[in-house]
């Protein structure tokens, strides 16, 4: 693989994985923010193979692998079925209006650049200076999660996080130990299935799941 | 070979209750699995103080003298929070608050809770330790759904939420310090660079912009899970709304285990920064907590949330003792660890006792403990004096230990903020302990319940009592664990 | 000069001699006082040893205990006596080596004169009658706040003479000249005069001679005595009386006290003690004609003016140095 | 443990244990004894035999502080088993065997008088296991030689008496508030303490050994700073204002042993705090330190003094008397500070040996005003003066030894009041003779504080004893009144015996207490105290022979009673005087309140009184009254506009606060990410 295909490869996927996290702040149909959450997967995992080929690197490409089977087709799987169960959440109600958090992302991207500088410096490579893309995704993920109210939404920005930290591991380090990459990896499918199951049972028990009517617990 | 069997012992409990239907003797097995973790542990500290450290598993379990101190403190307030499952979950299923199979299933998350735990403290890899955390959060989420009312499911999203999120940026943090060890310049390490060991020998080379990056994101991170504000929020919701031996376990040992994997972290943030950086963020987060636990306890209602934040204020405190970073210091804040699990978990199991009695968590509905439940009322007092820190229990001796460490190296206006707002604490704490005890009222007859309850929790405040006047058979073992992370 | 080496003999024939030269003087000086202001206000007045033939009288008489009274009732004329007595014994009026006087130190004296007024203050609320208590928290208040001005212009007077000792700050006055320290002296003088017509309860503070319940002190406290009691409780205040007005004058005017141990010394004090204590007398009288009794709440504003005396006293001593 | 020279051993080492250490040991072995006894015994035989154990254990606690008094040797034991990180240590220097005699003998006192008085929840296991529990702590706060062994019997002395006041607290709802209050100012007064200690041992260990040598290498700002913080806790401790607030609550609730205890031992902790930390530890200090403590000595004596005569409650009045005296103590132990610091060491002995002796009388007359409190209370059912009254009739005994502890503490010449009082004031007349500085300014506002106590103490106690025994009785309960068991009276008693000894020869106590005076400079010399039975001092000529007083006056008192009785006119018993009116009731009385009126009026703008005057007129003209209802409250005005302010103002912030958790997961989110943008940005 040429060197400009390789920067080449790696910056459209990478790219991808920051415009499908931009894009999630902007649909509102939580259906198509699944959809772009499948799509990050994908890229997420393209990024994994296009360093994993690049390297030569057998454990990166297994985490490509398992990135795509869990983040590209299980989690949004696992999603869809909340959607089902849920009609109310089919539309997002964000807290702070569309425009306003797309100004807001531009922010954050901004601000991952001016934090990644440092970071980048230590080991200047075509990989490393993508690093403030992850960054900023997963500020896009966390800003997510501070204004959507649907809990398809929460878990979707917890995943934007996930997608993010992963991005960055992949460029920075071309992955962590195949064992902490399992396990990690493993964690948020559980995760996943721990919130959607909380969904599930929550509707089935006292007939919604309102992350708006749940402010009970307070001082 | 004696940490692996630390970790099979809840491991084959938890696979038992998985098969087996729900029995009283499936309770009584999970406290037994218990002691033998804290068998264990005492094995392993007597092997660690003699032989040094102690690996199995190819390398993967590592235990030092600091990890088999955990596992002690995790073993006794396991002991102390499984003695209750029997009794509680025949009382439930006889009021039918739960399922058979709701019984079992509590059983298998509280051994696989407790296994994640031990997994966290006798983890040599700092990247397993990461998942180990991040585990305890899905072992426990249905553990505090588990009277699956709303308020309790509530809780449980917040706390999983919450938690993700913050682990999320410890997972960050740990890749930046991956990051870091692989660009060190010193050899390629590759797969055991995140190993605690070799990231230490390496820490005077790691990069000083990623390593800053790097601990902030880590103390934020793991922050969220010991309980450190500002993202201390789930833990009030969570430990109100969890079975009470689920709270005790959490708020007595779940926090310090994340606490250890910062101490960790912060001795090589201290090797590679010098201790000025990260003693500055330490003290940060420990003022806020303790700052925010002040005045949120002030207008307190409810008294579960009560005890939640007096974690809050601990944890706090673990953070400025270990701010201060000496081998005195460390050592203080070990015994901190283990006075205060010994004492969350009593009043936390105490209170759960109270709140099924009274039928309420108010603080404002509940009166005169003292004079209608005597043994309740008063273990639960005790224990209460013994959280704010009054002598003869151990929370007194690390309190006052940890303020000397700090004051020796000169964080003497530290010390003061935290005295004022532990003064503030004690003042409001004492103030609901006054409506939620005192009080005119008749003496019910004792009844053999409360009796069963008083005998695990009375021993726990004798030992904590123990080892606040005199902590021999601790002494040396808290001086070598302490010397693991502190020069 | 230690006054502790004085021969025995001579200090208990000093002593007693002191004790019946105030026994005596003390009623007399009241009646010496009741005929000055008599004459001044134009009238002839009974005879000077009309006092001492009242207490005869009394003496004489039956006493009388009220219902719910305690053996303090009984007890107390005796602890006023006693004490007056022993602070007479000891305190330098007519030598400056009294029985004791190594102990007649200011404090002493001043104690024991208090010790009279907490047990008259008792007794007044021993039988529980609405005046002996207004008598009794009367007379304590005004003992209250006198104390703190007598204590302080007395130490104003000790500092200088480096003693706490009475005998010695008077013998102290005799060997220095009078105007050493005049402004100290001054002060103090006015400050003690104040405090003296507090304690003895002459006008305008007390009127000794009023039977009208609400304005009366001293009286309402004893009025549950009579008979032998009522004899010994006047004697007392008689004795505190003469005490003071003696004990004042040899502070300011120590003329004519023995300094040394000779017998020979003691009639010519006996007339100079007696010839002083009749001056002052005079004065007191005439100030009482001159005034009217203050308003009860007015009295600690008095009081307040001696104390704030005895202070300036002090610190004008201390600067003066 | 070893004789001085102090030398550590940690534990291993074969000690030679010296008599005093053994005694020591095994008085607090008795305690433990008691304590196990105790919680095995019945009901009928635990109170007896815990307080027998606590009564020997003091009792040979006693003897090795004595034999520490007598021979002026230090002792001290060390071992790093006990106090994990840390470890204990103790000496037994005279100073602080001053305070642990002072201490044992109240606690005697208190034991036998807790037999008698011992019922309901004062029978439990838990009461006496405080019980004794106070009493270690109370015998180990100045044993203690390090911060740690300090602040942990310090706290353990304030945990054991916070718990004895709600002992009861079913049937007194007071008594909660005022645990609350207790438990509030003493743990600020800790924590004071707590950091100020730490501030000493920042050049070095913690022990007060290492302090003494490092405090040279402080920094003078370093050393104000530590010594004002303990200062705050001990003066808090020590009742001084405005530091108070709590001891005008506590010491009436507690149980009256708890009360005597408290007042006569634990108060005199806060003095021995002071004088250890300033005059031993740190040397000396500056002399605005001392200014300081006089300050708060003169306002505490004189606000004490003042409340006392107001109170109506007889154990609140104690307990203002309680501020009152240990006012000026703190006025002594000042001056003594301020003239050592200006170079006269010698004076500064002798105000010290003032100081110190009047605490050792305020243990003895305090803890038997206490127990006697308690004894009227058990009599009559009530401790305030308007429903007291005849009690002498009733109960004489009682009344006798209340007498005792009532006029010491007035001063009266032959009591140990008087005694102690005196020779504070020598030791300030001598600082007036040989100052000549700012320090005289001192001196002189402690003279005229002292001056101005003196009477206001002397209007307390007569009210005291003249409403609340004397008279005619005010309610059932005193005229129905019954004397208290034996073991009560036992118990007032033996602390009669101090307050008269000491008033009668005090020339036998001083000696020891000038030894435990000795602290900083142990080579000078007290000014010219010489004692034979009596007192004599040389420099300022000044000397009390109270036994030849004593005897003076008991002639007098014979030959007057002797010529009265010549006279064989025997008194008979008539009505009192009416007035003119019915028969005298008890209503006619002057009550407590009216008899401090006139004070009251005098000092109102202090008092700050709460007066309500109703007045409800007649139908028929408004000139004619039908009832008149008058009410007046002597509020403690620093609790009000100090302490509330603060209070409320805590409350508000609380309830604010409330709103950081309002349970939306999305603001606990916005937490976490707002610090995270935060460190995102400082860390760029």
């Amino acid at each position: 693989m040429s060197a400009s295909f390789y920067v080449g490869a790696l910056e459209l996927t990478t790219g991808a994985v920051l415009v499908c996290a931009v894009m999630t702040l902007w649909r509102r149909q939580v259906r198509t923010i699944v959809t772009m959450l499948r799509l990050q997967g994908v890229s997420l995992a393209l990024v994994a193979g296009v360093l994993a080929w690049h390297e030569h690197d057998l454990g990166l490409a297994i985490t490509a692998a398992l990135v795509l089977g869990v983040k590209g087709a299980l989690v949004p799987w696992l999603l869809r079925r909340v959607i089902r169960l849920d009609p109310r959440s089919r539309e997002t109600a964000p807290l702070i209006n569309v425009p306003a958090s797309l100004v807001s992302a531009a922010f954050l991207i901004v601000v991952s650049y001016v934090v990644c500088s440092k970071l980048t410096a230590l080991a200047p490579s075509a990989a490393s200076r993508l690093v403030p893309i992850g960054v900023a995704t997963v500020l896009v993920g966390y800003f997510m999660l501070v204004t959507r109210r649907r809990s398809v939404s929460q878990i979707v920005g917890l995943l934007l996080v996930d997608n993010g930290i992963a991005l960055v591991t992949f460029l920075l380090t071309a992955g962590v130990p195949l064992i902490v990459e399992l396990g990690s990896t493993l964690d948020v499918l559980l995760v996943v299935v721990v919130l959607q199951v909380l969904v599930v049972n929550a509707g089935a028990r006292h007939g919604s799941f309102d992350l708006d009517e749940m402010r009970e617990l307070h001082d | 070979m004696l940490s692996l069997f630390a970790l099979v012992i809840p491991l084959v409990m938890g696979v038992i209750a998985l098969v087996v239907p729900w029995r009283r003797w499936i309770g009584w097995g999970s406290a037994v699995s218990s002691a033998g973790v804290l068998g264990v542990g005492i094995a392993l500290c007597v092997t660690t103080s003699s032989h040094g450290p102690v690996s199995s598993l190819h390398g993967a379990l590592r235990a030092d003298a600091l990890s088999s101190f955990m596992v002690v403190v995790i073993g006794t307030v396991a002991l102390l929070a499984t003695l209750q499952t029997p009794r509680v979950m025949t009382q439930e299923l006889e009021e039918g608050t739960t399922t058979r199979r709701h019984a079992g299933n509590y059983v298998v998350l509280m051994q696989a809770f407790i296994t994640c735990m031990l997994t966290a403290v006798l983890a040599a890899n700092l990247g397993v330790l990461w998942v180990a955390v991040e585990a305890t959060t899905i072992a426990t989420t249905f553990l505090v759904s588990h009277y699956r009312t709303k308020k309790a499911v509530e809780a449980s999203w917040k706390y999983v939420i919450l938690c993700s999120v913050g682990i999320a940026l410890a997972f960050f943090g740990t890749v930046l310090v991956y990051y870091a060890a692989l660009h060190s310049g010193v050899g390629k390490i590759g797969a055991a660079s995140l190993n605690w060991t070799s990231l230490m020998a390496i820490a005077p080379h790691l990069n000083h912009g990623v390593m800053r990056l790097a601990v902030t994101l880590l103390v934020l991170g793991y922050g969220t899970k010991v309980g450190l504000a500002p993202t201390h929020s789930w833990l009030a919701d969570a430990h109100s709304q969890a079975p009470a031996p689920v709270s005790a376990l959490m708020s007595g040992v779940l926090l310090t285990v994340a606490f250890y994997a910062l101490l960790r972290f912060k001795a090589i943030a201290d090797a590679a920064l010098g201790p000025a950086y990260p003693r500055a963020l330490f003290i940060i987060v420990g003022l806020l907590s303790l700052l925010v636990a002040a005045v949120l306890l002030i207008a307190q209602r409810d008294y579960k949330r009560m005890l939640a934040y007096s974690s809050v204020e601990h944890m706090g405190l673990l953070a400025l003792g270990a701010a201060a970073g000496s081998s005195l210091a460390i050592a203080a804040v070990l015994l901190h660890m283990l006075g205060h699990g010994l004492t969350k978990s009593t009043l936390f199991i105490s209170s759960g006792e109270i709140a099924h009695a009274e039928g309420t968590t108010e603080i404002a509905k509940v009166k005169a403990l003292l004079a209608r439940r005597p043994v309740l009322g008063g273990i639960f007092g005790c224990a209460l004096l013994a959280l704010l820190g009054l002598p003869p229990f151990s929370l007194f001796i690390s309190e006052f230990t940890m303020a000397r460490a700090e004051v020796n190296v000169g964080l003497w206006w530290v010390v003061a903020i935290s005295l004022v707002c532990l003064s503030v604490i004690f003042v409001s704490m004492t103030n609901h302990a006054r409506h939620l005890l005192l009080g005119a009222g008749s003496a019910p007859a004792v009844s053999l319940r409360a009796r069963s309850v008083a005998v695990p929790l009375v021993s726990a405040l004798v030992a904590s009592a123990f080892i606040g006047v005199s902590a021999w058979p601790l002494l040396s073992l808290l001086q070598a664990a302490a010397h693991v992370v502190a020069p | 000069m230690t006054p502790a080496g004085s021969p025995l003999g001579y200090a208990i024939i000093a002593s007693l001699l002191q004790v019946v030269l105030v026994a005596l003087g003390g009623p007399l000086l009241m009646g010496l006082m009741a005929k000055v202001r008599a004459r001044a206000e134009g009238r002839v007045g009974a005879p000077i040893r009309q006092p001492l033939r009242d207490l005869r009288k009394l003496m004489g008489k039956e006493g009388l205990r009220a219902h719910h009274s305690s053996v303090v009732l009984a007890v107390a004329p005796l602890v006023v006596l006693g004490s007056t007595t022993l602070a007479v014994a000891i305190s330098p009026l007519v030598t400056t080596h009294p029985l004791l006087s190594a102990s007649a130190d200011l404090f002493v004296i001043v104690y024991l004169l208090l010790t009279g007024s907490v047990a008259m203050a008792l007794a007044g609320l021993d039988t529980g009658t609405a005046f002996g208590g207004m008598g009794s928290s009367r007379a304590i208040t005004i003992g209250a706040l006198a104390e703190p001005a007598l204590l302080v212009a007395v130490i104003a007077l000790s500092i200088q003479a480096r003693t706490s000792n009475l005998p010695a700050i008077v013998a102290d006055t005799i060997t220095h000249p009078v105007w050493s320290s005049t402004p100290t002296r001054l002060l103090a003088l006015v400050a003690l005069v104040i405090v003296v017509i507090a304690e003895t309860g002459r006008l305008p503070v007390d009127n000794p001679n009023t039977h009208l319940e609400l304005t009366m002190i001293h009286e309402a406290m004893t009025l549950e005595y009579a008979g032998s009691d009522l004899g010994l409780v006047t004697l007392g205040a008689a004795m505190r009386l003469g005490l003071l007005f003696a004990l004042l004058m040899n502070l300011f005017v120590p003329w004519g006290v023995a300094t040394g141990h000779t017998m020979l010394a003691l009639p010519a004090a006996v007339m100079f003690l007696t010839l002083k204590a009749s001056l002052l007398a005079v004065v007191v009288s005439l100030i009482e004609v001159h005034s009217a009794k203050l308003r009860l709440f007015r009295i600690p504003e008095l009081l307040a003016g001696g104390f704030v005396l005895a202070v300036l006293a002090v610190i004008t001593q201390l600067v003066a140095r | 443990m070893s004789s001085s020279p102090t030398s550590d051993y940690s534990g291993t080492a074969k000690p030679h244990w010296p008599i005093v250490v053994v005694l020591f040991l095994a008085g607090l072995g008795f305690f433990v004894l008691g304590l196990v006894a105790a919680t095995v015994l019945s009901i009928e035989r635990r109170v007896v035999v815990a307080s027998l154990g606590g009564s020997l254990g003091c009792l040979l606690i006693f003897i090795s502080a004595s034999q520490v008094l007598l021979s002026g040797r230090t002792t001290s034991f060390h071992s790093s088993l006990v106090l994990p990180l840390s470890g204990i240590d103790l000496t037994l220097d005279p100073l602080a065997a001053l305070f642990v005699a002072m201490t044992s003998f109240v606690g005697v006192a208190t034991l036998v008088y807790y037999v008698g008085y011992a019922r309901g929840e004062l029978r439990t296991r838990t009461a006496l296991s405080l019980m004794l529990l106070f009493l270690t702590a109370l015998l180990c706060v100045p044993v203690a030689s390090s911060a740690v062994t300090l602040m942990f019997s310090w706290e353990l002395m304030a945990l054991s008496s916070m718990l004895l006041i709600v002992v009861e607290q079913r049937r007194h709802a007071d008594a909660r508030v005022a645990a609350q209050w207790y438990g509030a100012m003493t743990q600020l007064g800790a924590a004071s303490i707590l950091l100020g200690l730490l501030l000493l041992s920042l050049k070095g260990g913690q022990t007060f050994g290492d302090i003494r040598s490092h405090v040279s290498l402080m920094s003078p700002t370093l050393r104000s700073f530590a010594f004002v913080l303990t200062l705050i806790g001990f003066a808090s401790k020590a009742g001084a204002v405005p530091f108070h607030v709590w001891l005008p609550k506590a010491h009436p609730e507690a149980p009256s042993p708890v009360s005597a205890l408290m007042s006569s031992a634990m108060v005199a902790m806060g003095v021995y705090g002071i004088v250890r930390v300033g005059s031993d530890l740190l040397g000396g200090g500056t002399l605005w330190w001392w200014i300081v403590v006089v300050a708060l000595g003169v306002v505490s004596a004189l606000f004490g003094a003042l409340h006392a005569v107001t109170s109506v409650d007889l154990k609140r009045l104690l307990a203002y008397s309680t501020i009152d005296i240990l006012g000026l103590v703190l006025i002594g132990v000042g001056c003594s500070g301020a003239l050592s610091a200006t170079g006269h060491p010698g004076d500064a002995r002798l105000t010290l040996i003032g100081a110190l002796l009047l605490v050792v009388a305020h243990a003895a007359f305090k803890g038997c005003l206490f127990l006697g409190a308690g004894s009227v209370e058990r009599a009559t059912g009530s401790r305030s003066l308007e429903q007291l009254g005849g009690l002498i009739r009733r109960i004489p005994i009682t009344t006798a030894l209340f007498g005792v502890g009532a006029v010491s503490i007035v001063a009266v010449p032959a009591f140990s009041g008087f005694t102690s009082e005196w020779l504070l004031l020598q030791g300030l007349l001598h600082g007036f003779v040989d100052q000549s500085s700012p320090t005289l300014i001192v001196l002189l506002v402690g003279v005229i504080a002292l001056a101005l106590t003196g009477g206001l103490t002397a209007v307390a106690f007569v009210k005291a004893i003249g409403v609340g025994f004397l008279g005619q009785a005010r309610s059932t309960g005193a005229a129905s009144a019954h004397e208290v068991p034996r073991m009560m009276q036992l118990g007032m008693g033996i602390l009669c015996v101090p307050c008269v000894v000491l008033g009668v020869a005090p020339g036998l106590v001083i000696p020891l207490v000038s030894r435990a005076a000795q602290v900083g400079s142990t080579s000078v010399k007290a000014r010219s105290v010489e004692t034979g039975v009596g007192l004599t001092l040389s420099h300022v000529r000044g000397a009390i022979e109270p036994m030849l007083l004593l005897a003076g006056f008991m002639v007098f008192v014979a030959l007057i009673s002797g010529a009265k009785s010549l006279l064989r006119r025997p008194a008979r018993t008539v009505e009192a005087w009416r007035g003119g009116g019915d028969r005298p009731s008890a209503r006619m009385q002057y009550t407590a309140t009216s008899y401090a009126e006139p004070l009251q009026r005098v000092f109102a703008d202090v008092l700050r009184p709460e007066i309500d005057v109703e007045v409800t007129h007649a139908v028929e003209s408004h000139y004619y009254e039908q009832s008149l209802s008058y009410e007046s409250r002597v509020d403690d005005a620093v609790e009000r506009l100090a302490y509330q302010p603060v209070i409320r103002t805590l409350t508000r912030v609380g309830l604010a606060a409330r709103r950081l958790q309002n349970g939306s997961v999305h603001r606990y989110l916005a937490f976490g990410f707002i610090a995270l943008l935060i460190v995102l940005v400082v860390l760029a």
